[in-house]
């Protein structure tokens, strides 16, 4: 509502050569970070995941490889026959859950980043490249975008785990290959509609390189709403990692994953619950934590999003 | 073109029937009481044809639908053909077969089987290499001649002494001749199929059920179940949970940790007995690699405690081995066992000796496909990093698995099941054998392999095919590992035992 | 005033009558009036509108004006009850037709809106529901605010756009707001607003974004609506020509507060406060003189043009526009630009004039270099500007409408300045920082601005610092496409008088385009006038203004709305004290 | 007009089909060989090749291509390695299943979300927005998988309410659609609170209040079908997700639909079924969003079709 607007500045004598310094960018945005609830949950979720996953070896863990078929299906520590050493129980071949699930962050939030950060280098080149060009390149492009957006992104995952082969560095290839295109369309129509912006026509008009145009003026432009997607993607990527390994193409053994323990416990989901529920915890709070942080971020990057 | 598109437009036609099928009330059908059998299994049937699948459990399903002229029992440990549709069987002379057919069997249409129908199913096998079956039954049959309505006789090209082989299994159900002419092309023979077997057929719901109803013609008598569901769950725990809840029967491959779950629940119990398969470990042997050194293989097999996987990893739902084929399979040699196999002191020294300490060895697996399989695999890569090998696991689903094996770019150890064979000759098949282990060689080996096809008497055959079994695990070009058990959840209303070929004919389940 | 528009004669004969008849009924007093905001995150409430004192007549119009962030339209809202959730409203005294609005529930707000106050929104197109038809949208209000049956409310719906003087009305309801023109939008708002039969009217910036012509005529619309409904308008705008056009009674707002409040022409007349002084000082306009025809004034006929050189030529300049109409094979070609020719001498200023759709910005991104044309040559110097080295070689920079755009929100002040400067060899960083503080000070702003970014300052601040990048590079052209029509009244005041500056300093050509005819007035001394893309008048700025040859210039002319109570078109009104409002500018 | 936006799917749809049937023929012969998993065990290296050479996989990869694109022209979709039919049928015969499911769990979704969003919305900043914008945050970030079993040990296995798996009667139903439904269910929520909290802001919502009719209709009439758009748009992606994307849910609960279909010819590489899946859901998707165009223009005048 145009009333509400505080434009307190534009009165006569404000236009006089006056300028008001504003806090920096950094703790600008941490101070919004901190003053949303949900933004904040997020945040500090997370950290706490990141923190926990990078600090693994400091940590007073038993090796989540090691198996003790003695001490199988030891339930959490809080049960009957509990034991202190695995506070959160063993699996079918005795391995700690606690140090699993820790070192299992690691395979899931690295999938979560790498193939992300993959996905989205290569959707941003092609989807820039469409936009600045046009043209027949464009077309050419964005059929290509259109046809692997009409096949449904797992089955089109499957197709490419089929050559890839399962575990974690084809698994990233997997989810960047089908990923890439969500990107492209975002890059190119941000690309679309930063290009007709007035600095960009500003710029043009002062004959600034290509290059600089680039760089300077639209990519950093079409980054907030990148940030965004990414940001919610890597939820997204970490979940499909669990459904991929349910469906046997996910990190393989004797990389330690959540989904991995999630599809192998559900067997047990009757008998042990402990086996997948505690990955299945783990997985749930940090993909809802990285959402939370998304939707905050949207908000405060990028208020044009839905 | 034009009947191209008229089989597109009839496709078409189908699948919108299919569409219109209106969804029944809702009524969960507890099994209780019911004259209705229901067997969950994990796969989907592939093919209602039976010579134009690989699928165990597709053909446990077709067993009921279709009959064979011989079956296969296991009475004692010990295979034994017994009569189906063939009365009686005599060998004229080694490459001369004739066959007594039953002369009160008819197909499920009313007409009578005849020696034409046993003719016709061999013929259609020889006529088209691109049924499934047909690398593998009746290969060595020359010609069949019909020598009366219920006499027929099969010419072999030589003496084969698996021959009776050919007549059970994928691909040895007999087919009614007259049906196939009457339907006009194999597909549509198949959309509605006959057999003479005790059930008939009713529908089939791809990824879904197969129904069929008892056949009260049947020659057998009577046959128990009005009707027969077999349904296809292909996850696991929704299968347990099928079987705990009574919506089904009887499950396949129940994994071990559920048993205490279905053993206390109080309509179900579980069932466990010894199948045609056996698991083992394929290493590489050619130079280059740290296995080519015979004392690193040793070390390899000295390692495994096979014990403690067949009753802690497998839960005691396995047999461990040394050996290739459980002792139920004919000819198998049942003199390697894993008594004392395990030895790690002196697995270390060997590799010591070899200056293998360290060494990596790359262990493939698949996932899922066997019972326990990664669970076995991840234990054995465990024991060889115990006697100071430096194994790692490369799991992979099973189909890019398959593909690594097929393309020989698996690591210096693979994880393979083996199963429903003939007999342990089939170690012999050379062609198979370069498929598993395309590097590994032995001059007396293939001397034997060479020998096998011309030798017919019982015990020389034994003899050469126990030798190549030795050979091949002195050599630790395969060393079997463990034998498994099939588990089945059974539900309390009815019985059954399981059978060693996992065919689960309904006639042989029987209410409680 | 000599050259009455027809359309005011009809109105103001009957609004004579009208005014000596009816009794002066008050439909809304407010007292000590105020608005207060609690803001969402917790901080300080704001008190945004404050000591506000209101009182509206029937059949009268009361104007409120000021700039942005006066918090006159958070007064208009409180009036209908809908302020924003976390604003509150308190008043000494504040009455709508005899209720009471301190005291309402929901139901009873419901049932006020609408019956008893009406509402015109600015935006025309997005005030009204996109998805749905116009008659439903009419005929809603008919239902819940004065229970007519099916019948009645068609009936009823197609008098009323009737009487909003729209053709076909019973088509019309059939039709969506986006198959309508802006003007047609905003009469069937009023109708809408005017459904209720209320007893005041709302107008919150009705005409702001209409064009001049089409300004007018809603004006008049809704002049003759209140005078024949006998209903009350409040008028909130920033524009005091339709102030003095329109309004009874004025109120001048600034900051929440109520500088001043008086009737019209003792406003215009007799500006008590000091801001209103100030407005009406800085509001740009045309003088008297110029507007009437050059040889009646006896002033000497324009001479022949100057001999100067030319800096820029264009000649027969055609630009189309594909529309790309979706899987055909050929795209719809719309005439954008048909063969524009002028040309413009070093050191003057060409300003260019049209209505929206009369190609006025696509001919300013072709001379900047932004578009291609289709036909025709530039020439700049004589050169042509089709070869790229030419091009390259061409100083001409560009001034943007919207400073909010225009600056690339993540580079600082500093960069942005000397950014077509680093792409020339030779500059040192600190070379271009002193250059970009040295530009600074050129356009009015201190050098502390340097490391700010463009979200940091206000509106003009921004336009000064675009400015100052465009002259970064020494241009010999400048071109500004409507650099002041986003800005507020003394802001625009401060802008025109910089380039005004600049251009005596710099010996700048400029080319100037303003939908507002008289900030080109103030800055121009030669005009091109555009309809539809065609060139229909061109010449010294006195003359066009003064003698107007084509049809189109004079009704773009005709439409500008004199900034003297006395001279309204719409309201017969005593004569002005002689000359009081006739400050120039220029 | 009907006519030129049926021309216009055309246009779009034989692009993306071509393009589509050769990135899948390119992955699947990049897998290799499928005849690997077909034969027995016994069978020897010679009967695999005759096996290669019988199914035409002894050409070089661009004849096969051709031969298989000359097929599709005339009609002939190829045969399934693995169930040895002719592949079309077989892939027809799971859409009845999988459409139902998809419009079952979309039910379920709209039916969950529309009125949640709304309250969220029109709550703003109440306890009743953060409940709702919580839990679909929740509902999104669970495996689906994990759910559907915990539905299965609940409602199929301790109280014994619905049947565990297949298909057959509406109950079977109820669990996969669940399981979808709730999944997209908090996405679509927070769309429809974000869409709804647009459309409030809009000016002609403002329009709509100052007309003083009934809240019920501002939102319902005014609000509501503008916001409608977006919610229509997520809405059939996620119906084109599920055509061929339920892999997981039908796996679990035994649902005889295309996703399972999928996963089998996948690890079967049965390129020929692979292929037909893809296309037909490919086909299904571009007519999905071509009905969405359709829908668009009857809740929004402005679109063109």
């Amino acid at each position: 509502m145009s009333g509400v607007v505080l434009n307190t500045g534009t009165a006569l004598q404000a236009d006089a050569p006056a300028v008001a310094a504003q806090p920096s960018r950094l703790r600008h945005f941490l101070r919004a970070l901190w003053r949303s609830r949900s933004g904040r949950f997020g945040a500090l979720l997370l950290l706490l995941i990141l923190l926990a996953t990078l600090g693994a070896d400091l940590l007073p863990l038993a090796d989540p490889v090691k198996r003790h078929l003695s001490l199988r299906y030891l339930p959490p520590v809080w049960l009957d026959k509990g034991q202190w050493a695995y506070p959160l129980g063993t699996d079918g071949q005795g391995r700690d859950m606690l140090a699993r699930i820790i070192y299992g962050a690691r395979s899931s939030v690295m999938v979560g980043l790498a193939a992300v950060a993959l996905s989205g280098a290569i959707g941003v080149a092609i989807g820039v490249l469409a936009g600045l060009r046009g043209g027949w390149l464009d077309q050419v492009l964005m059929r290509v975008v259109d046809a692997i957006l009409a096949i449904p992104a797992m089955l089109f995952m499957l197709v490419v785990a089929l050559v890839a082969g399962a575990g974690l560095a084809p698994l990233i290839v997997v989810i960047a290959l089908t990923n890439w295109v969500i990107y492209t369309r975002i890059a190119r129509a941000e690309v679309l509609r930063v290009k007709e912006l007035e600095f960009v026509a500003a710029a043009r008009v002062s004959r600034v390189r290509s290059s600089r145009l680039l760089l300077r003026h639209i990519l950093p432009n079409i980054l907030p709403a990148l940030v965004v997607v990414a940001t919610l993607n890597i939820g997204t990527v970490i979940l499909t990692e669990s459904s991929l390994s349910f469906l046997g193409f996910g990190i393989q053994p004797p990389d330690i994953s959540w989904g991995q323990m999630l599809a192998d416990g559900r067997q047990q989901l009757a008998t042990s619950w402990w086996i997948s529920t505690f990955p299945g915890v783990a997985l749930t709070a940090t993909v809802f934590s990285i959402i939370l942080l998304g939707d905050w971020l949207r908000d405060y990057l990028d208020p044009r999003l839905p | 073109m034009p009947t191209s598109r008229r089989i597109f437009l009839k496709n078409a036609a189908a699948s919108a029937s299919v569409a219109a099928l209106p969804f029944a009330l809702p009524q969960i059908a507890f099994a209780a009481g019911s004259t209705t059998l229901t067997i969950a299994q994990s796969n989907d049937i592939l093919s209602l044809d039976p010579a134009n699948h690989e699928n165990n459990s597709t053909q446990s399903a077709l067993v009921n639908l279709y009959e064979y002229l011989v079956n296969k029992e296991f009475p004692n440990g010990k295979m034994v053909f017994t009569p189906a549709l063939a009365q009686s069987w005599k060998q004229e002379d080694p490459r001369t077969w004739v066959f007594e057919l039953r002369s009160d069997v008819r197909w499920h249409d009313g007409k009578p089987f005849t020696a034409d129908d046993v003719k016709f199913t061999v013929e259609r096998m020889k006529g088209n290499p691109k049924l499934l079956s047909a690398v593998e039954k009746f290969r060595s049959v020359e010609k069949v001649e019909v020598l009366g309505p219920h006499r027929v006789r099969l010419v072999t090209s030589k003496p084969d002494p698996l021959f009776l082989h050919n007549f059970v299994g994928n691909g040895g159900s007999i087919l009614p001749q007259h049906a196939f002419q009457a339907a006009g092309s194999e597909e549509a023979f198949f959309a509605k199929p006959i057999g003479t077997g005790p059930y008939r057929f009713v529908e089939w719901k791809k990824a879904d059920r197969l129904v069929l109803a008892r056949n009260p013609q049947w020659w057998g008598g009577a046959p128990h179940w009005e009707r027969v569901v077999i349904r296809a769950i292909p996850e696991t725990a929704t299968r347990v949970a099928e079987a705990l809840s009574g919506g089904v029967d009887l499950a396949v491959n129940i994994p071990p940790e559920d048993i205490g779950r279905l053993k206390s629940n109080a309509d179900t119990g579980i069932v466990a007995f010894n199948i045609a398969r056996n698991f083992g470990l394929h290493l590489r042997t050619e130079p280059g690699v740290v296995t080519h050194d015979a004392r690193v293989r040793e070390a390899i097999d000295l390692a495994i405690n096979r014990q403690e996987l067949a009753d802690v990893v497998a839960d005691g739902y396995a047999t461990a081995t040394r050996g290739l084929f459980p002792p139920e399979i004919p000819n198998a040699n049942t003199r390697l066992t894993a008594t004392n196999s395990f030895n790690p002191d002196k697995a270390r020294q060997l590799i010591q000796a070899a200056g293998a300490k360290g060494a990596k060895i790359r262990f493939g697996s698949p996932s899922g496909r066997y019972i326990k399989d990664r669970e076995v695999s991840e234990a054995i890569v465990g024991y060889l990093q115990d006697v100071g090998l430096n194994a790692q696991l490369e799991v992979q689903e099973w189909s890019i698995y398959n593909a690594r094996v097929g393309s020989d770019s698996h690591g210096e150890i693979y994880f393979w099941g083996m199963g429903s064979y003939t007999d342990a000759s089939f170690i012999l098949n050379m062609g198979s054998l370069k498929r598993f282990n395309p590097h590994w060689k032995n001059a007396e080996f293939e001397r034997l392999a060479a020998e096998l096809p011309a030798t017919t008497g019982e015990k020389e055959r034994q003899a050469i095919i126990w030798r190549a079994q030795e050979i091949i695990t002195q050599d630790r070009a395969r060393i079997g590992v463990l034998y498994p058990k099939a588990i089945y959840s059974v539900n309390k209303r009815v019985q059954f035992a399981g059978r060693f070929d996992e065919m689960i004919p309904a006639e042989q389940v029987r209410r409680a | 005033m000599t050259a009455a528009p027809s359309l005011a004669d009809a109105a103001n004969a009957p609004s004579l009558a009208v005014l000596q008849t009816r009794r002066a009924d008050t439909v809304l007093r407010y007292r000590n009036a105020g608005v207060t905001l609690q803001p969402l995150d917790g901080g300080e409430p704001l008190r945004l509108v404050r000591g506000v004192d209101l009182e509206v007549q029937r059949s009268q119009v009361v104007a409120l004006v000021g700039e942005s962030g006066s918090g006159k339209t958070l007064t208009a809202l409180s009036v209908l009850g809908l302020l924003p959730g976390n604003a509150r409203f308190s008043a000494d005294e504040a009455l709508l037709n005899g209720r009471d609005l301190r005291q309402l529930g929901k139901a009873e707000w419901r049932r006020l809106r609408g019956a008893d106050v009406g509402m015109v929104f600015q935006e025309p197109l997005s005030s009204l529901n996109p998805v749905l038809t116009i008659g439903d949208q009419i005929e809603e209000v008919l239902y819940y605010k004065r229970q007519l049956t099916r019948r009645q409310r068609r009936a009823e719906a197609i008098d009323l756009l009737a009487r909003m003087g729209l053709p076909r009305p019973a088509q019309l309801l059939q039709d969506y707001p986006f198959q309508l023109s802006g003007g047609m939008r905003q009469r069937v708002m009023l109708a809408i607003a005017m459904a209720g039969e209320p007893a005041l009217l709302i107008a919150d910036e009705p005409t702001t974004a209409l064009d001049n012509t089409v300004q007018a005529q809603v004006l008049e619309l809704m002049v003759r609506t209140a005078e024949q409904s006998d209903v009350g308008v409040l008028l909130i705008t920033h524009d005091l020509s339709v102030v003095a056009q329109v309004a009874d009674q004025v109120h001048v707002m600034r900051l929440g507060e109520m500088v001043e409040s008086a009737p019209v022409q003792q406003l215009f007349a007799r500006p008590q406060a000091a801001y209103t002084r100030q407005l009406l000082a800085l509001a740009p306009r045309i003088p008297a003189v110029v507007r009437q025809p050059l040889a009646e004034a006896g002033l000497p006929a324009p001479q022949a043009a100057q001999q100067a050189p030319a800096i820029l030529q264009l000649d027969a300049v055609s630009k189309y526009y594909q529309q790309p109409r979706a899987w055909h094979f050929k795209a719809h070609k719309h005439l954008a630009l048909d063969q524009v020719s002028f040309s413009l001498q070093r050191g003057r200023t060409l300003g260019l004039v049209g209505e929206s759709g009369s190609g006025k910005s696509s001919l300013a991104r072709i001379i900047a270099g932004l578009a291609q044309a289709d036909g025709g040559q530039l020439r700049f110097e004589g050169a042509d500007l089709s070869d790229p080295a030419v091009r390259a070689g061409a100083s001409i920079q560009m001034v943007f409408q919207d400073p909010y755009a225009s600056l690339n929100p993540r580079m600082r002040i500093g960069q942005l300045i000397t950014e077509p400067l680093a792409e020339q060899p030779g500059w040192t960083a600190a070379q271009l920082r002193a250059q970009a503080a040295r530009l600074l000070e050129m356009v009015g702003l201190p050098a502390s601005a340097l490391d700010r970014f463009a979200h940091e300052l206000s509106g003009g601040q921004r336009q000064r610092v675009c400015i100052a990048r465009a002259l970064s590079v020494k241009p010999q052209l400048l071109v500004c496409d409507e650099p002041v029509s986003a800005l507020d009244v003394s802001v625009q005041a401060e802008i025109l008088a910089l380039l005004q500056r600049l251009k005596k300093d710099l010996q700048l050509s400029m080319v100037f385009i303003a939908h507002g005819l008289e900030s080109v007035y103030a800055i121009s001394d030669d005009i091109v006038v555009l309809e539809k893309g065609r060139v229909v008048e061109a010449g010294p700025r006195d003359q066009i203004f003064g003698a107007p040859r084509h049809a189109y210039t004079r009704s773009l002319l005709d439409a500008m709305l004199d900034i003297d109570p006395a001279r309204s078109r719409f309201k017969a009104r005593p004569a002005a004290p002689a000359g009081a409002a006739l400050a120039r500018v220029a | 007009m009907i006519f030129s936006a049926l021309w216009r799917l055309l246009l779009q749809a034989v692009p993306v089909l071509f393009t589509v049937t050769l990135i899948v023929f390119a992955l699947v012969f990049l897998a290799g060989d499928p005849t690997v998993m077909m034969i027995p065990d016994q069978a020897s290296e010679a009967d695999r090749l005759a096996m290669v050479a019988a199914w035409g996989l002894d050409q070089p990869v661009h004849l096969q291509y051709l031969n298989y694109m000359r097929n599709l022209l005339h009609g002939d979709f190829g045969t399934s390695y693995r169930y040895g039919s002719s592949a079309l049928p077989i892939v027809l015969e799971r859409l009845p299943a999988t459409l139902l499911l998809a419009a079952a769990s979309m039910l379920v979704a709209v039916l969950i979300a529309v009125p949640a969003g709304m309250a969220a919305a029109l709550r703003r900043g109440s306890w009743v927005d953060h409940a709702v914008s919580g839990v679909a945050v929740l509902g999104k970030a669970m495996p689906n998988f994990w759910v559907a079993i915990m539905l299965i040990l609940v409602f199929g296995v301790s109280l014994r309410w619905l049947p565990v798996s297949g298909s057959g009667t509406w109950a079977h139903l109820v669990m996969p659609a669940l399981t979808l439904g709730t999944a997209f269910a908090g996405d679509l929520a927070k769309l429809v609170r974000a869409s709804m909290l647009e459309t409030l802001s809009q000016d002609y919502m403002r329009t709509a209040y100052a007309k003083g009719i009934p809240d019920w209709l501002v939102i319902g009439k005014h609000a509501l079908r503008n916001a409608a758009i977006p919610t229509v748009t997520m809405t059939s992606l996620h119906v084109v997700a599920l055509l061929g994307g339920a892999l997981v849910t039908e796996t679990i609960f035994a649902w005889p639909g295309l996703g399972q279909l999928i996963v089998q010819a996948i690890n079967t590489k049965d390129m020929a079924v692979i292929q037909i899946s893809v296309l037909v859901i490919t086909a299904m998707t571009l007519l999905v969003n071509f009905l969405t165009d359709v829908v668009y223009r009857l809740i929004d005048p402005r679109m063109k079709l």
